[in-house]
């Protein structure tokens, strides 16, 4: 595992990214409006999601469009195991009937859906992790389109493509910041470990980690797993969030707004990940709120509708232009003012 | 009066220095061979002087234009025509389809198509193999044709300079030698200027000419090649280091 | 116009701020406002707000003008959960949310945990209502599944209908509770026969291998049952059409509207149930009048008859308002659970304790006939359907 | 059973528009190591130039009206001028990006062109009749199929022709063809690169213009949406051709069209539903088995 000279220097990181999420948290709780709060809960979960890909896009170079597709499995396990059973009898009247009877609390469903996406992740990820490169990347795009087929379809277990309801809703901003605060540290965790360090070695040099023995296919998929489990975990919440699935809520376009989060943040930076959820999540709702209008003395100005999604594309694209790498290209906050650095990048010990 | 110059050029790859301020001239008609170990910067100096790689600074200068970061196609118009490692052919295409890549450049000129049929014609005369095999496509050529090919395809554009990066990589030593016996006779033919990188001084001592040898980015020798090759200052600077 | 409308709403919740709660009445509409859904809200919103404008005009309900709140919901769900917050938080007594029961679930669902009713302006499944949302929560249209089963009886009495084929786009909820009820009539017409099934998606860019499907049926069905919506609607019917089958086409309320009809030429043996004409020839004078005050706020026709549940919402929210003296929810949701045959503008409407939804309405009928919609009879299903089957 | 021509000719056509969908997609990534997802919006934007932009329901029909002979050289001068100016406003600047890069970029602009026409249009669907002359049926080696589908077979194979003829005869497809292959090297050969990826966007932008047409036409319909799922499977259909093999894209592309008829022919009623499942599925299995694709073009290096 990591050593402790490692662990000192890169500590700080989740730290200062913890406090980020801390302070947001603190904003919405003293701001006291509902819908702001339910705002911030999103962008928790946005963080939860886009750390979740970082952990395996962001380590293996591998870019992934599906993941979402393990937040809809955890979605789903939430809906499966919160939801009351005789509601659920309605629904979704496939399910076992230990299924059926079973309703745990929203985190115990985090959980579950956390490790029932793994499982499936560890079963995809045997089999696409021996691909690379764009062949990869559009594997895990077919096994998205595959989760959203059958889930969209099978209507005894999952409803089909209606919304499932009834998933206890919960609205205080808490327990997503301290799952946010988790799946950070996991995150970290995991890039500084063993296989962190080695699967970042491969996606820079493939040549020369194969020939150092590096199992490229193992690690991948052990990144894979970790990632699907933060995914499902995420998934899970999302559902606690607004008290719904749907299929449909877990595909292309969450799909597109985590990458392009994750991709905006810099794609090899954990710090990159969370600041471009937040980044994007802010200018978002700038947007709307200039969309809803602003007093500007007597007058309010307001942009016309449809505008905020064009200017969020285009400002997207002018971030991209100057900063082709993200904005955190491959370093991490560490807090020092010097040049930032890769937790454990190999060769600087 | 020199065709090419370089001065203070240095390459980088990210935080990897690969040339650091090489500064040389090449006169027209001259070969020079560039030689050294491997990772030695040779071919990263190339690809600056092609354009593929920008200088991260210095000045490069090729028939009296200034062309340090200009785009490898704007080089390849002046004359710059560049063989690079490992024989990029295209494999899809057939033997003719790629020599007559490059001749599009002439395309505004008049006449360039009958001028470009004498060209193709005088590369099948060098290299017969290429007529008969001219409709295959250039994928399933053998090592040696396909080095053959690139060079043909290199002499097609009429260059002032070719620049090859290590012809013999690769290929069995008669072959080797084939493909040297046709550049010199075409350096004679044209007054073509060579710039050739290898990584053993052995080539350029048979051939003669002008050498310079490489080591961590900098030009440590320059001289005559024969001179040169067999002076203790090159036993020193080559196998002294060493490459472990 | 858009613009204005939202300056409009910024400056009356800025005012509205200020008075005390239960002094107001306020209608929240937690709606899209933008992207996809935008074009389904706005029309059965702009129905609404004629309604409460009437309401209004007459001197307000209890005695006080009905204000109105927007938020935005951008056609998207996380978003509909903070707009339906967000009108909450301005004080709303009733919280209006989108058209389609999967984008307007997030905001009903917010209003359902904070007590309040929740009305959907259009949602046709049934789980809009008690059985998805929760007590509170209605639905001011009529179930997908009395439209195919509306289409399906009246074409086996009126049009001889023997033989069917039933066409079903998996795409939406919708869809597939318009094919629901069709299958739920189809065994009550004695000697019917469902000769054939198949399903495509929305987005197909070509049905061919289903076209190809009926085409391979020893004889061409008498009818076909057309189970989707809008965009994928017209593709479907131009194909069937462009293959040569002739068949009658039965269809959900959906596909209402003559906007789209020039892309099926002379379009014929095509049926549509619908809740009011837009076509000017409704046998209610009154409903013509109301096509006409709308264009006057509006500016342009209703385009399809998804402008009329917006109306009826009000409508009877408002009598049940009036009924229970109060804005207060259990009350006003007991006088709502007391309509039974109701007559509004569009059709008599019944909400019980079970159903918060219509599971038994007056459907015109509107043939289309060589591109010429009409309305050409009337049809009620002989027996509501019973929820036991809504909830299959 | 359904007879066996119409089953074939069913899947000529939707193997067609993957094709074309997958040839510009191929033509881009072949140049610039671009995978364009921008590509499905340009579709859509080709159908609605030809309406005025209006939130009403009813379309105001605006090119529309033109006749055939200049109706589709207007569409294919629209996709290829937009797809050009795509080139030139945002692409350029990413010609040195790592390709994750230009892919969510290029997202993001089919996101500014899905939302204008939002903007412009509403997402309610507006009907556009389009030569409807060709809504007609035909009787052909046994079959009865729609003049559409016919005609979508033709010109897909007269583009195919025309575009093959292009590319081997022209000095200017030469041109594409090597920088296709090795971009660089056709570069140090002298070949000018932004003429050649203006030349594939142009190109592809027609061949967006064209599926545009032909769905334009079928559905009778412009839908901001329209594009998203044939691009969809036509991307699929580049990665399974092997990236940047144009052969191989147009192959794929009739392979994707031919399982998708196919298994909705053949599959029980209960499964048809899951249909894309399986489909999905297919794709996995031959991404294991062909990783570089059917087709992998010679010398493509992987950059991804």
């Amino acid at each position: 595992m990591a050593r402790p000279s490692m662990l000192r220097r890169t500590i700080a990181t989740p730290l200062i990214l913890s406090a980020l999420l801390v302070a947001f948290a603190l904003v919405a709780w003293l701001a006291g409006s509902r819908p702001f709060n339910q705002t911030v809960i999103d962008i928790f979960l946005q963080v939860i999601f886009v750390v979740g890909l970082y952990t395996f896009v962001g380590n293996s170079g591998v870019i992934s469009f599906g993941h979402i597709a393990f937040a809809c499995l955890g979605g789903y396990v939430a809906a499966w195991t919160t939801i009351k059973p005789m509601m659920k009898g309605v629904s979704m009247p496939g399910l076992p009937d230990w299924l059926m009877q079973l309703e745990i609390p929203f985190w115990a469903a985090a959980v579950a859906g956390g490790g029932f996406a793994a499982f499936w992740a560890l079963v995809f990820g045997a089999v696409l992790m021996r691909l690379s490169g764009i062949a990869a990347s559009i594997a895990t795009f077919a096994m998205l389109a595959m989760v959203n087929s059958i889930y969209s379809n099978w209507t005894s277990v999952t409803a089909a493509t209606s919304s499932v309801v009834g998933i206890p809703i919960v609205r205080t901003v808490w327990p997503y910041l301290i799952a946010a605060i988790i799946v950070v540290f996991i995150a970290w965790a995991f890039a500084i470990s063993r296989y962190g360090l080695a699967l970042r070695a491969a996606r820079d040099e493939p040549t020369a980690a194969a020939a150092s023995g590096v199992d490229i296919p193992r690690v991948r998929l052990i990144a894979f797993v970790i990632s699907g489990a933060i995914m499902g975990a995420g998934g899970a919440l999302y559902a606690h969030s607004i008290g719904l699935v749907t299929p449909d809520t877990f595909y292309l376009g969450l799909t597109f707004t985590t990458l392009s989060m994750l991709v905006v943040g810099g794609i090899g930076s954990l710090s990159g990940a969370v600041l471009g959820v937040l980044i994007l999540s802010s200018l978002i709702q700038g947007l709307r709120w200039l969309e809803a209008g602003v007093q500007v003395g007597a007058s309010t100005i307001a942009l016309p509708g449809g505008v905020q999604e064009i200017a969020l594309g285009a400002v997207m694209i002018l971030i991209l232009m100057f900063r082709p790498a993200g904005i955190m290209g491959n370093s991490e906050l560490t807090g020092r003012i010097a040049r930032t650095e890769k937790p454990g990048e190999p060769g600087e010990n | 009066m020199s065709l090419v110059s370089l001065s203070n050029v240095s390459v980088r790859y990210g935080r990897l220095t690969a040339v650091r301020g090489v500064t040389f001239t090449l006169a027209e008609g001259e070969i020079l061979f560039i030689t050294g170990p491997n990772g030695a910067g040779k071919s990263s100096l190339l690809r600056a002087i092609a354009g593929v790689t920008p200088p991260a600074g210095g000045r490069i200068d090729f028939a009296d234009h200034d062309i340090t970061g200009r785009a490898p196609e704007d080089i390849a118009r002046l004359g710059l025509s560049m063989v690079p490692e490992g024989r990029d052919v295209f494999g899809s295409l057939t033997i003719e389809e790629n020599l007559m890549v490059g001749t599009g450049m002439h395309a505004r000129e008049r006449s360039w198509k009958a001028r470009a049929a004498n060209e193709l014609e005088a590369v099948y005369a060098t290299f017969p193999i290429l007529k008969e095999r001219r409709h295959t496509q250039a994928g399933l050529l053998s090592g040696g044709q396909q080095q053959m090919l690139v060079i043909g395809r290199a002499l097609m554009t009429n260059p002032r300079l070719v620049a090859i990066d290590e012809p013999s990589l690769g290929l069995a030593p008669n072959i080797t030698d084939q493909v040297y016996e046709r550049l010199i006779t075409l350096r004679a033919e044209r007054r073509l200027t060579l710039l050739i990188v290898e990584q053993s001084s052995t080539r350029a001592m048979m051939v003669g000419g002008r050498m310079m040898l490489m080591r961590g980015g900098e030009i440590l020798l320059d001289g005559d090649a024969r001179a040169l090759g067999q002076s203790e200052a090159m036993q020193a600077a080559y196998f002294g280091y060493g490459e472990h | 116009m858009k613009r204005l409308t939202a300056i409009l709403a910024a400056t009356t919740c800025l005012s509205g701020a200020a008075f005390a709660d239960d002094e107001r009445i306020v209608v929240g509409f937690a709606t899209a406002e933008t992207g996809f859904m935008q074009a389904y809200d706005k029309p059965a919103q702009d129905a609404a707000m004629i309604r409460i404008a009437e309401i209004n005009a007459a001197g307000g309900l209890l005695g006080k003008q009905i204000e109105v709140v927007n938020a935005d919901t951008k056609t998207d769900r996380a978003e509909g959960a903070k707009a339906g917050l967000s009108v909450i938080d301005q004080g709303a007594d009733m919280v209006v949310v989108s058209c389609d029961y999967d984008f307007g679930a997030p905001a009903a669902l917010a209003a359902e945990s904070s007590g309040l009713i929740s009305f959907f302006l259009c949602a046709e499944s049934i789980k809009a209502g008690i059985q998805g949302v929760g007590p509170n929560s209605f639905s001011a249209s009529v179930l997908a599944a009395v439209q195919g089963a509306t289409m399906a009886e009246w074409a086996y009495n009126k049009k001889e209908a023997r033989t069917f084929y039933r066409l079903l786009d998996t795409w939406t909820e919708y869809n597939k509770g318009i094919c629901d009820g069709f299958d739920w009539m189809m065994p009550q017409l004695a000697d019917a026969t469902l000769v054939g099934e198949d399903t495509f998606l929305n987005e197909d860019a070509s049905i061919a291998a289903q076209i190809t499907r009926i085409k391979s049926l020893p004889e061409e069905p008498d009818a076909i049952m057309l189970c989707t919506m809008m965009p994928g609607a017209v593709s479907a019917i131009k194909q069937l059409r462009a293959a040569g089958i002739n068949s009658m086409i039965l269809n959900g309320s959906g596909v209402d509207g003559s906007y789209w009809l020039s892309a099926v030429p002379d379009l014929s043996n095509f049926f549509v149930p619908v809740q009011g004409s837009i076509y000017g020839d409704d046998p209610n004078p009154d409903v013509t009048a109301f096509n006409a005050k709308f264009k006057e706020v509006t500016g342009g026709d209703p385009s399809t008859q998804y402008t009329y549940p917006g109306y009826v919402m009000i409508d009877v929210w408002a009598k049940a308002v009036e009924r229970a003296g109060t804005t207060e929810t259990s009350a006003v949701v007991a006088e709502l659970e007391k309509m039974n045959g109701e007559p509004t503008l569009f059709g008599p409407r019944t909400f019980t304790s079970e159903l918060h939804h219509q599971n038994q309405a007056r459907y015109l009928i509107v043939e289309t006939n060589a591109g010429k919609p009409g309305v050409v009879d009337e049809w009620t299903i002989s027996a509501p359907i019973p929820v036991a089957d809504l909830m299959k | 059973m359904a007879p066996i021509m119409q089953v074939v000719f069913d899947a000529l056509s939707l193997g067609s528009l993957y094709a074309l969908g997958a040839l510009g997609i191929a033509l881009i990534f072949g140049v610039m190591r671009l995978v364009n997802f921008a590509h499905g919006d340009v579709i859509a934007f080709c159908v609605f130039a030809l309406l005025w932009p209006s939130v009403d329901a009813v379309a105001i029909i605006f090119a529309g009206n033109l006749p055939w002979f200049l109706l589709i050289p207007f569409t294919l001068a629209v996709g290829a001028g937009l797809s050009v100016l795509s080139e030139v406003v945002v692409f350029r600047r990413f010609r040195r990006a790592n390709p994750a890069t230009m892919m969510i970029a290029s997202f993001a602009l089919g996101f500014v062109i899905r939302y204008f026409l939002l903007m412009l249009f509403s997402s309610r669907p507006k009907s556009i009749s389009l030569l409807p002359g060709l809504s007609q049926p035909v009787e052909l080696l046994g079959a009865r199929i729609p003049l559409l589908q016919l005609i979508t077979i033709l010109v897909t194979i007269a583009v195919l022709i025309g575009l093959t003829a292009f590319l081997r005869r022209t000095r200017f497809g030469l041109e594409m063809r090597a920088a296709a292959e090795n971009f660089t090297m056709a570069r140090m050969l002298g070949v000018r690169a932004n003429r050649v990826i203006m030349g594939a966007f142009a190109l592809s932008g027609a061949l967006a213009a064209a599926i545009a047409l032909i769905l334009g036409s079928q559905t009778g319909t412009a839908n901001i949406m329209m594009g998203a799922s044939v691009m969809l499977m036509a991307f699929i259909a580049t990665v399974i051709g092997g990236m940047g093999s144009l052969a191989g894209a147009v192959i794929a592309g009739f392979a994707l069209g031919a399982i998708a008829t196919v298994m909705q022919v053949i599959l029980p009623p209960d499964a048809r539903a899951f249909r894309d499942a399986f489909v999905y599925g297919a794709v996995i299995l031959v991404l294991i088995f062909r990783p570089q694709g059917l087709l992998a073009a010679r010398g493509t290096k992987e950059r991804v």
